[in-house]
């Protein structure tokens, strides 16, 4: 159904904060819509549900064990605008992890509760490769609600029930025919994904070492990667007052597995390379059929400053292995 | 140039005065222009040299690849190399330095970097052999006390300010520090956690800590390649704050970094002539 | 309401023992009575203690486990929050929370011999294997326990170990790399003490832990006492911060210790990536 | 800010003249302003740019450097090597717009006690005469 901005934005702020990409690429509430990039916005939406820095308790140094207080999660009812498909098939990944039993995180677990996803189908950049891994920018499957912009207003469809009962709540527009879905973007050299076991099976390849030259482990296309999520939990504090932290953290960093005694499995540079890809592309799918630890969003290709393509190295890395392998044959 | 370059390469691992090269190819897939490391000459062909070489190779420089080392050098990546053998973490002798005739780099695509518009040292000064024309290369356009002159114009109270907005996006991802040529401590400051100088979250008291320590650790040592603020992904303008550094560097001590072989880093020599007035009054407006 | 994970629970410092220099035992209880009478854990499971303001860290628990009430870690000081922990007395309050991890399968270890090898401060995570086996004495074979540590001032367990030496059908050798003035007992290292030991490996389960060289040279020791990869066991040690499978740093291919381990056999290392 | 502005100062003493000096200001029953938080350490040498922006972070309004004076450091060049870095170290604290004046540099010798009592007292002033906090000093645990 066609949607205006003003009804969608009338029904979004009654239900409550407004969550939208800021022009810095920043996550925001906002009072009114804006207009959206092309492209997805530079900071992932994972930063609403997971953010880079959350607390976990707070107290006072030298007070009672009663006075440890627990920081309360955010279940305010709102809405994420201009949630990008890549995006929000990333937060799939994430439920895997944080809403998991027994261990659920109950902040991320408000935060999914209570915040509604809109979508908004996006024009992919030319880093984008949403296609390979079977969807494309107008993507429901993620989203409440995916809306895909038109001259004056939206063309909204429903990709939950969630999103179906919201829609029943707004004034409903002209019927209009969905159009058919977009195919996201594919790279012109892809002809399939790699397959994890065989990725597994050259875990010791000399090829991650020649690759590991050629990356610096800034860790950059992990801190904006939509799925990537691994955190550390330290305390800070200042003149008494203390906080326990979940901080978000990255296995590109040397100190991600250095022990205090000094031992560290991943010391070089490769071997941690070699556990982000694998991670992605072998780990995850392994153990979770038909997931795979990427979406495509093409965030680490446009912020590598080495220029790096991680996607295309993997394949480039198949390529080699498969050669290789056919060769002994 | 990508001849000249590769037919460099080649003559270099024929004469046996290198055993490995560190250069720039294009991935054959994403059409990017990449770090690469050859250690046999017929992938010398693979090596290029254009305007979208915008990395400082100077940082992927390691003991543990086969020495000597040839590097392709830009003016900036040079002074780089010199600067670490200065430092020491090199031998003279462990690295040959392949300096290309750099008329400035295009990080866009379209236009000249904002560093390179002020580049004065388009080939570099460190140079076992030089590839290209060097004799047709561009005048600066602008000067670094220019650059920083906005900087030098406000008050404390408004630079305060500027340099908190500036460093308001930081989210201490530390890609400036690894991209960084100069940027060679075993443990980093922000690593070490007894005690903990910097605590580890983005925070207005800790994003100042971090680049006052980072602009002070590279006083002297700042080749002006900047690296650190391409690679921000929040295009935090941290570079400037070493500029501003590398002005009084030069003014103190009458030392330009890694332009010249040999000497000693200012702050691990003294001269009994220096004056007490560097300690006392304000030195700016 | 959901409780977070991440959250420790107070936790109260009842006693406390220097054990050596550098290590220190400190036994706690949780302050929450219902939490305290509610907890259960098993032999190999670990928790997170938390110095609090100063952050946490992974310690085994290496205590009875017939007695939950009463925890205890075994701490060695490497680090800010192990510092920060040495600092601590009894009555200090500190956080804990776990258990985590999958523990030794002791249950199919029923009707076997136990040999246990450890080294240093690796005793800590086979302390509680012991305990379970003279806690349920009929239900076990001959407990053989090697442990050896630097010089005698670096042995643990003092108390603990007079009264392993007095156990049914146990045999308990100690040993040093090297002795001092008053030292009466063995020298040497556990390897070459395991193998002149020589427990028998017919229906036995050997258990190791210790510094990573110890290991090292100790696996190949219990192979040649005719131990199978499938009965040798060990427990790993990795960096953690969440113990819960979250944070991403324990893993070793596609598996995380912290959730899968820190318990493997040998025979399941064999089938892993060289990165630990 | 008011004229009973009391500003936090730290200050960092060699070992062997200033900390020297100011305990002669003391045991000579000399005034010295209580704002001065004392921190030994071995030589102005040893003082890490880092333990001054940490004093700062901290709260202090402002910090006192001194050492030995030239020629006659403990350990023959120290407070040299400190004046370069302390030199760039005022600079870059101008160029953040943090005033250069809350950092003070005296070379102070075991017998000037008196002379200690009067450097800290004109330095608590001319702090005081900023007429603001320092600036980066944080406000919370999450500031």
């Amino acid at each position: 159904m066609k949607i205006s901005r003003e009804t969608l934005q009338a029904a979004l702020c009654k239900r409550g904060p407004v969550w939208v990409p800021s022009d810095a690429g920043r996550w925001t509430a906002v009072q009114a819509l804006p207009e959206l990039g092309p492209i997805r916005p530079r900071r992932p939406v994972k930063d609403l549900f997971t953010p880079p820095r959350r607390e976990i308790a707070r107290w006072k140094a030298g007070a009672g064990p009663a006075e440890i207080q627990p920081a309360k999660p955010d279940e305010t009812p709102g809405s994420v605008f201009g949630v990008r498909p890549c995006d929000a098939r990333a937060l799939l990944l994430l439920d895997r992890t944080f809403l998991q039993a027994p261990y659920v995180d109950p902040h991320y677990k408000a935060r999914r509760d209570n915040l509604l996803l809109i979508g908004v189908a996006c024009q992919p950049g030319p880093t984008c490769y949403c296609g390979v891994f079977g969807f494309g920018p107008d993507d429901k499957d993620a989203v409440d609600v995916m809306l895909t912009p038109e001259a004056d207003g939206f063309v909204a469809q429903s990709g939950s029930p969630r999103g179906q009962a919201f829609l029943a709540t707004v004034e409903a527009g002209a019927a209009v025919p969905v159009a058919a879905p977009r195919p996201g973007p594919k790279p012109e050299w892809w002809t399939g994904l790699p397959d994890p076991k065989a990725l597994y099976a050259n875990f010791d390849h000399p090829m991650w070492r020649e690759l590991g030259t050629s990356c610096m482990n800034c860790g950059v296309c992990t801190q904006y990667c939509p799925t990537c999520q691994c955190f550390t939990v330290d305390d800070e504090s200042f003149k008494g007052e203390i906080q326990r932290l979940r901080i978000v953290d990255n296995c590109q960093r040397s100190d991600f597995t250095r022990m205090a005694g000094g031992h560290n499995p991943r010391q070089v540079a490769a071997s941690r390379l070699r556990q982000r890809v694998m991670h992605k592309f072998s780990y995850i799918p392994t153990q979770n059929p038909g997931l795979v630890g990427c979406t495509g969003c093409g965030r680490c290709v446009d912020l590598c400053p080495l220029d790096r393509h991680l996607f295309a190295d993997v394949f480039e890395i198949m390529k080699r292995i498969n050669q290789e392998a056919e060769r002994v044959a | 140039m990508n001849q000249a370059l590769r037919e460099a390469v080649k003559h270099l691992f024929a004469e046996g005065k290198v055993k490995s090269v560190l250069g720039y190819r294009e991935h054959p897939l994403s059409k990017a222009v990449v770090a690469t490391l050859i250690t046999r000459p017929e992938d010398a062909d693979t090596l290029i040299f254009d305007d979208r070489c915008v990395q400082n190779l100077a940082r992927g420089l390691s003991r543990d690849l086969p020495l000597p080392v040839g590097i392709v050098v830009k003016g900036c990546d040079g002074r780089a190399v010199s600067m670490r053998i200065t430092e020491g973490d090199f031998a003279r002798e462990q690295i040959v330095a392949i300096a290309v005739a750099c008329p400035g780099v295009k990080a866009d695509g379209k236009n000249l970097d904002e560093r390179c518009q002020r580049c004065e040292m388009h080939v570099s000064p460190l140079a076992d052999v030089t590839v290209g024309d060097v004799s047709a290369l561009p005048k600066p356009e602008k000067t670094r006390a220019e650059t920083i002159a906005k900087i030098k114009a406000m008050t404390p109270a408004e630079r305060f300010e500027f340099w908190q907005k500036a460093f308001e996006p930081c989210t201490h991802c530390y890609a400036c520090r690894e991209v960084c040529p100069l940027c060679s401590c075993t443990v980093c400051v922000t690593d070490q956690n007894s005690p903990r100088w910097i605590e580890q979250t983005a925070k207005p008291s800790s994003n100042l800590m971090w680049h006052m320590i980072r602009a002070f650790h590279h006083a002297g040592r700042c080749v002006d390649c900047g690296e650190c603020q391409r690679a921000c992904p929040e295009g935090v303008p941290m570079h400037l704050l070493d500029l501003c550094l590398a002005e009084d560097v030069e003014e103190l001590f009458d030392f330009k970094t890694g332009i010249k072989q040999g000497g000693k880093w200012p702050f691990l020599m003294f001269d009994p002539q220096d004056p007490d007035s560097w300690l006392g009054g304000p030195h700016r407006g | 309401m959901l409780r977070d994970p991440l959250l420790p629970l107070p936790a109260r410092i009842s006693e406390r023992i220097d054990e050596t220099a550098d290590t220190v035992t400190f036994h706690f209880e949780l302050l929450d009575e219902a939490e305290r009478k509610a907890f259960r854990y098993l032999p190999g499971q670990f928790g997170e203690i938390s110095a609090f303001g100063e952050g946490e860290s992974t310690f085994v628990i290496a205590g009875d486990p017939a007695k939950p009430e009463r925890l205890t870690v075994t701490t060695k000081r490497v680090g800010a929050h192990t510092e920060a922990l040495h600092h601590l007395y009894a009555g200090a309050v500190i956080g804990f929370r776990g258990p985590y991890g999958k523990a030794f399968p002791v249950a199919e270890w029923k009707g076997k011999d136990i040999v246990i090898a450890g080294g240093g401060i690796g005793l800590a995570p086979l302390k509680p294997i012991i305990c379970h086996v003279l806690n349920q004495r009929a239900d076990y074979g001959k407990l053989t326990i090697v442990y050896g540590a630097r010089s005698p001032n670096d042995l643990m367990y003092a108390a603990d170990r007079e009264i392993w030496a007095k156990a049914l059908n146990t045999e308990l050798v100690v040993t040093v790399d090297k002795g001092d003035a008053n030292w009466k007992g063995r020298e040497g290292f556990v390897p070459a003490v395991l193998r002149a030991t020589a427990p028998k490996a017919e229906n036995a389960v050997a258990i190791t832990c210790g510094p990573p060289i110890m290991i090292k040279l100790t696996l190949p020791v219990f192979k040649e006492l005719g131990f199978p990869a499938e009965r040798i066991f060990t427990t790993l040690e990795m960096k953690m911060k969440c113990g819960l499978g979250q944070c991403g740093r324990c893993n070793i291919g596609p598996y995380y210790v912290c959730k899968d381990g820190p318990v493997f056999s040998v025979a399941q290392l064999q089938q892993l990536p060289q990165e630990f | 800010m008011s004229e009973n502005f009391q500003p936090r100062i730290v200050g960092f003493l060699c070992n062997w003249c200033s900390y020297a000096g100011a305990d002669l200001a003391g045991t000579s029953r000399l005034k010295v302003p209580a704002n001065l938080r004392v921190v030994r350490v071995p030589c102005s040498g040893r003082i890490n740019p880092l333990f001054i922006f940490k004093a700062l972070e901290e709260g202090a309004d402002g910090v006192m450097v001194s050492g030995c004076h030239p020629g006659d450091c403990h350990y023959i060049s120290g407070n040299r090597y400190a004046k370069r870095k302390l030199a760039v170290l005022r600079r870059l604290l101008d160029w953040v717009g943090i005033e250069p004046e809350r950092i003070h540099f005296t070379w102070l010798s075991a017998s000037e006690g008196a002379r200690y009592a009067v450097e800290v007292g004109e330095f608590v002033d001319k702090v005081r005469s900023l007429g603001r906090r320092n600036p980066m000093a944080r406000q919370g645990v999450a500031s």
